[in-house]
């Protein structure tokens, strides 16, 4: 880690630490907007890492950013930091300036915008946000494009984690005058899945590092037929188990980003997300068993990692989804052995830059 | 080692004619708006209404002698019942403790004015139970808890706290066990008895305790001398342990450790018949097979439980594998068809994965962890 | 049980406890033909049971060659009486008088005999029987055949569990001169299969019952650090998983037999099938994870039973197998929802005979 | 908790040229028949001609000092080549423990004399070692071996019996644990001393213990005043146990704990691939996303390996996950692809198959169980 990434995920830390309590996420699951949170990090510069100064960004790589992401996970920060990063990423290769205001992204290629009335659905924290990046199709041409918030109508909808998921009604938008730039079909839904999937991967590796910590805590500390639990052998296998998923999640995680920051990652987010979200319901599901009674009750923290786990891994597509993605393209593209693909290693020689 | 071998029941024809009859009854009531489906309904969807519905048509207490408002049926009957409120996911949670446990206690251990007062009001469907047993820090040690009651004139003082006490929000009366006499450390589950609390006497306050989902299915139920009249004890005083641990045995093996999340796999299995995607729906058979045999098991264990025959093992295997059945469900289903679990979600798929994911946890936990049930059977082989 | 079955049972599980030791099994893995214990069990009957006496079988119905050959799967008795009772029977209801001898059958479909020279590949037992009932092609016509082993040359191959599983050359057989029989190509199929599968999976369920005594038997007797194994948590998990798998087995197989025996079987061929199939990897793990590197060994007697298991699980096909065919008959021929499927009895009123 | 990253390893252009001129010898060597590709070659593929041909090619001892006949190239060279000779199934269990663990054990803990004596010839592959830990009853018990070797003049009289002894019936030398001095119930591990039995020595027994194919690969050792002289102590007297514990990280986390199976799955995703079943083979690939990132995750631990750190938590999480990998691997293909498993069958899935299954069970037992490595890595957790 290089020392401006410890610095940042040092005040990252101390950041989340302070500000998202259990309440906090109680209250965003209820519907508050976590405004103070929310303007911490927008002062710290954390929402805008990865985006040049020159386009009103914080500087730093994509790698900075994914560090942020995988804190911000393990916190459950309820705020729109995934969203804003990414959406701020895509909006800064137009060369269109950051703006340090919530906004979420939607990546719906099916969906054609025509008309002064229409919907876009499900779209992630649409409630809070002041703006959407909508990438999909505008009277049939394939368009990225910002659409303001303020004369939508919301459908309160949540996932699994009660994180805001969405319907945005809007009606009288001028279709013409949105801030919108022409993109071709299959690169820019290449560019957003490559940049959303691996921030929820980073989440999600962060959640499981939670999940592992509130385990250790609670072997540690609950008190049975007059010892610790984690003193009993199943106790312990289960321990065993959530580490070691979480440390070959992470070294998932970390192989993936490597690759992204090098230019040259391929398979490897789809091998990563196949086993990242794989890991998330072993590891919520072993966690809670460890847990017992405790863990399901909303009292206890447990479930605020947890329910994401079971929301963030279906997101973008689960594991079963993306392993047939990759049989596709094995079957069609690859004429590699099974070994020389596993070894196949462009990496080393490429370097790519990384700030976007 | 015993035989594990459990008894194959046949249904007549006369029992597949009274399931298709509940069945259309409950299409039917479905129809009618009187209930929407959803998985683990027996624990968390409550509808008094639907429960008195229930009771007028004769579906609760259905095993029980007919001058105490039952119907005389057989135990294979009420399985049937049981399996066709679960399968459809109907809401049963009401009255589901006092059908289950309450009345067939009372039934074996009642005073014949605890019989004619309990049972006829639970079988109509207007008298609900809950079953007081967890501590704070008892956890799976049951001889550990201190909730005391104390005799004094006329009845008993009882003095203590539950938790994870179902349903108590909306129960009438709580079968609470508390200590009668001190623990004794050589034996641990001696000096306990069960009493019939009533939850609206005075010194009884219920607290919920939110389930994870925000839910309120589970309460604390602190007691602060309330009094209990001496016709409220049942059985026999100290016998509290034995009586209580034979309740437990109904409770393991029915159809609710099997199809708490049948609903989900029903609409998973129509969704990918209707996409003729065999390689998928293969796998989705292989969970039916499971299903089918864990159904087998468990048919054949009602069965010996009216023949009266000891069940505590084969029942214990019952609940180990049917509830970790009742999870692979949607961790399987999951992998097979694309979701957005929700429980807000306009489309049933999303909805019933939400519901199982969230309350998928719970089912390996509730009523004997998978880690108790596992070494009351390894004890079970062992000594055989 | 009946008390005849009872007498039956009795009566076969003396004989095999009696004369199946672990050498015994040794030596047939090595070649040797078990010829004293096949000569018990052609006196005893238990190798024509099911078979009407007209047939010079020894009467009985199929639920008892059932549980005969669940002893056979528990004894891991090595000699044919699997294919030897199921291939009287076929015999039988084609009016063939019964012989004794150690016979075998293939079921074969695409193969096709012509000329005098053809080869049957992977027979079981094919080097110790005298007689192969065929099913398959002669001459382009769907035949049930009996090929008397004679002149055929035997090319020795052997499945996981050391059983016989051979290629058989056979040459200057009259194909006309042969006892034969025009069958029907689905329906002699669907026959075959049912009896054979319930036959194998009755081997299946015996050989787990014997998995779990041993197990018990070995966590009663073992001593780790001052105690015996069985009171460690992890072993009694272990534990109390095999019982469960047999239990639910056992389930699945009586449930399959009796709708056999009253002659309603549909889906409950597949169900037992995948259901048994899948325990029987399961209970093979365990078992092995349980007896630790004592179970690794030959001369322990655990992987006579657990090799048989692997091996037997992909007979006539695994459960992924049997999960297909009834995905896809459940997509073509059904028109019932799951749970009208699951509840669908047509059994209590149908009486079917059960004798062959 | 502490930060369980690892390492990320980019192997640079060279390695991954000689990662190519590795596999293309291998290849080609197979294409001459110097070998068969099995499934788990490391513990039971035993060609002393081949690892000959290893030895002179430089591929033994690969990271020792040239002056003691290695290469002095880096861990990463060697996991290269460690992974290459398992991928393509390669006969390397001769000379397997003697470059893995008695190599690296010479070099941190033997004299002069030792290191001249021993590395030269393991490393041209013409020395090979066992390793003499288990005994009878001793079970994971380590530190209750009966093995004693007594003072006496110019050396050491061993008394004992050795068993489940890989390849002792090959090996030259077996790196024998002995109790030194007697058993101290308070500090358990100590007086344990490290000697080098040499197997052709007086008094040294060899009986096989068969696999349960009937193969041989597993022995008793029997030792019955078998001198051994001073020279032949590694390391300081008494300090056995720690001095094996240290040679047990080389064995946790290597390749050999991931790709025993390898060999299977490369078949069946080729066949699959062949086939056009995108459903089965992205199963499949299911297990390529397991594998990958075991593989990442053990390299990464390779690294910390060769910068000096401690990882004994992290490499028990390798072997942990990895052997459980290694199992699944059977299990999943068996239902993607029909096959008859069989060790003689000519078709090679079905032979590949029936190896994997075969030694299936052994993964998750060698080298430490499962339940040894998960008390190890609980207590690693919990204590941080």
């Amino acid at each position: 880690m290089s020392e401006m990434q410890e610095f940042i995920v040092d005040t990252t830390n101390k950041i989340l630490k302070k500000h998202v309590a259990k309440e906090l996420i109680d209250a965003s699951e209820q519907g508050e907007w976590s405004g103070n949170l929310w303007d911490v990090l927008v002062e710290s510069g954390l929402v805008s890492v990865g985006i040049d100064e020159d386009f009103g960004g914080t500087g730093g790589d994509s790698t900075d950013a994914f560090a942020i992401l995988r804190l911000a996970g393990k916190y459950a920060a309820p705020v729109p930091i995934f969203e804003t990063i990414i959406a701020g990423w895509l909006l800064a290769e137009q060369k269109v300036e950051t703006t340090y205001e919530p906004t979420s992204f939607i990546l719906d290629l099916d969906n054609d915008l025509t008309g002064d009335e229409f919907t876009l659905k499900q779209v992630p924290w649409g409630r809070h946000v002041t703006q959407v990046v909508y990438i999909g199709k505008i009277n049939n041409q394939y368009k990225l494009a910002v659409l303001p918030t303020e004369k939508a109508q919301v459908e309160n909808n949540q996932n699994i984690a009660g994180e805001p998921l969405d319907n945005l009604r809007f009606k009288g938008l001028n279709l013409e005058e949105l801030t919108q730039f022409e993109v071709e079909r299959d690169s820019i839904s290449e560019k957003v899945l490559n940049y959303a999937v691996l921030g929820k991967l980073a989440m999600m590796a962060g959640a499981m590092e939670q999940v592992l910590d509130l385990s250790v805590f609670y072997a540690n500390e609950r008190q049975q037929f007059g010892r610790s639990i984690g003193r009993f052998q199943a106790v312990q296998h289960h321990l065993a188990a959530l580490a070691s998923e979480t440390a070959v999640v992470l070294a998932a995680l970390n192989y993936a980003i490597v690759a992204f920051e090098e230019g040259s990652m391929k398979e490897e987010l789809s091998l990563a997300k196949m086993k990242i979200s794989e890991a998330a319901g072993t590891v919520a599901g072993i966690s809670h068993q460890l847990h017992g009674a405790i863990g399901m009750t909303h009292e206890h923290q447990l479930h605020q990692v947890t329910r994401r786990l079971w929301a963030w891994r279906e997101d973008f597509g689960n594991e079963a989804h993306w392993a047939k993605k990759l049989a596709k393209a094995y079957i069609e593209d690859n004429e590699l052995s099974l070994w020389d693909f596993i070894t196949n290693e462009k990496r080393g020689n490429v370097h790519a830059g990384s700030t976007i | 080692m015993k035989n594990l071998d459990l008894p194959v029941v046949k249904f007549t024809p006369e029992q597949n004619k009274f399931r298709m009859e509940v069945r259309n009854y409950l299409k039917s009531e479905r129809e009618s708006g009187a209930f929407e489906t959803t998985a683990d309904s027996w624990m968390t969807s409550y509808s008094p209404e639907f429960s008195k519905k229930l009771g007028s048509q004769g579906l609760i207490g259905m095993t029980w002698p007919k001058q105490y408002g039952g119907q005389e049926r057989s135990a294979i009957d009420r399985y049937i019942v049981t399996e066709e409120l679960l399968a459809i996911g109907a809401p049963v949670a009401a009255h589901w403790f006092a059908d289950r446990q309450s009345g067939p206690l009372f039934l074996k251990f009642g005073t014949d004015e605890q019989k004619d007062f309990f049972l006829p009001k639970i079988a109509k469907g207007e008298c609900f139970f809950s079953i007081g047993l967890s501590e704070p820090n008892s956890g799976s040690d049951l001889a550990s808890i201190q909730t005391r009651a104390e005799k004094v004139e006329g009845g008993w003082l009882v003095n203590g706290m539950k938790i994870w006490t179902s349903g108590a929000h909306h129960s009438h009366y709580m079968i609470t066990l508390c200590r009668t006499s001190p623990k004794d450390e050589k034996n641990r589950h001696a000096g306990m008895s069960q009493l019939v609390i009533d939850l609206s006497a005075d010194g009884v306050t219920v607290q919920p305790i939110q389930f994870l989902t925000g839910e309120h299915h589970f309460n604390e139920v602190f007691m602060d001398n309330v009094f209990v009249p001496d016709n409220r004890l049942i059985g026999e005083v100290g016998n509290g342990w034995k009586q209580g641990m034979a309740e437990l045995a109904y409770e393991r093996s029915g159809p609710e450790r099997i199809l708490s999340t049948f609903p989900l796999l029903q609409e998973a299995v129509e969704h990918l018949k209707e996409q003729n995607d065999v390689s998928a729906l293969a796998q989705a058979l292989q969970l039916v097979a499971r299903m089918w045999s864990l159904r087998n098991m468990s048919i054949g264990v009602a069965q010996m439980l009216e023949e009266g025959e000891d069940v505590s093992l084969t029942a214990s295997l019952v609940k180990d594998l049917g509830t970790k059945f009742e999870q692979a469900v949607a961790e399987t289903v999951r992998l097979l068809i694309d979701t957005t679990p929700s429980v807000t979600s306009e489309k049933l798929i999303d909805r019933l994965m939400a519901e199982s994911v969230l309350h998928g946890p719970g089912f390996t936990l509730r009523g004997g962890t998978t880690e108790i049930l596992r070494g009351i059977v390894a004890k079970g082989v062992l000594a055989q």
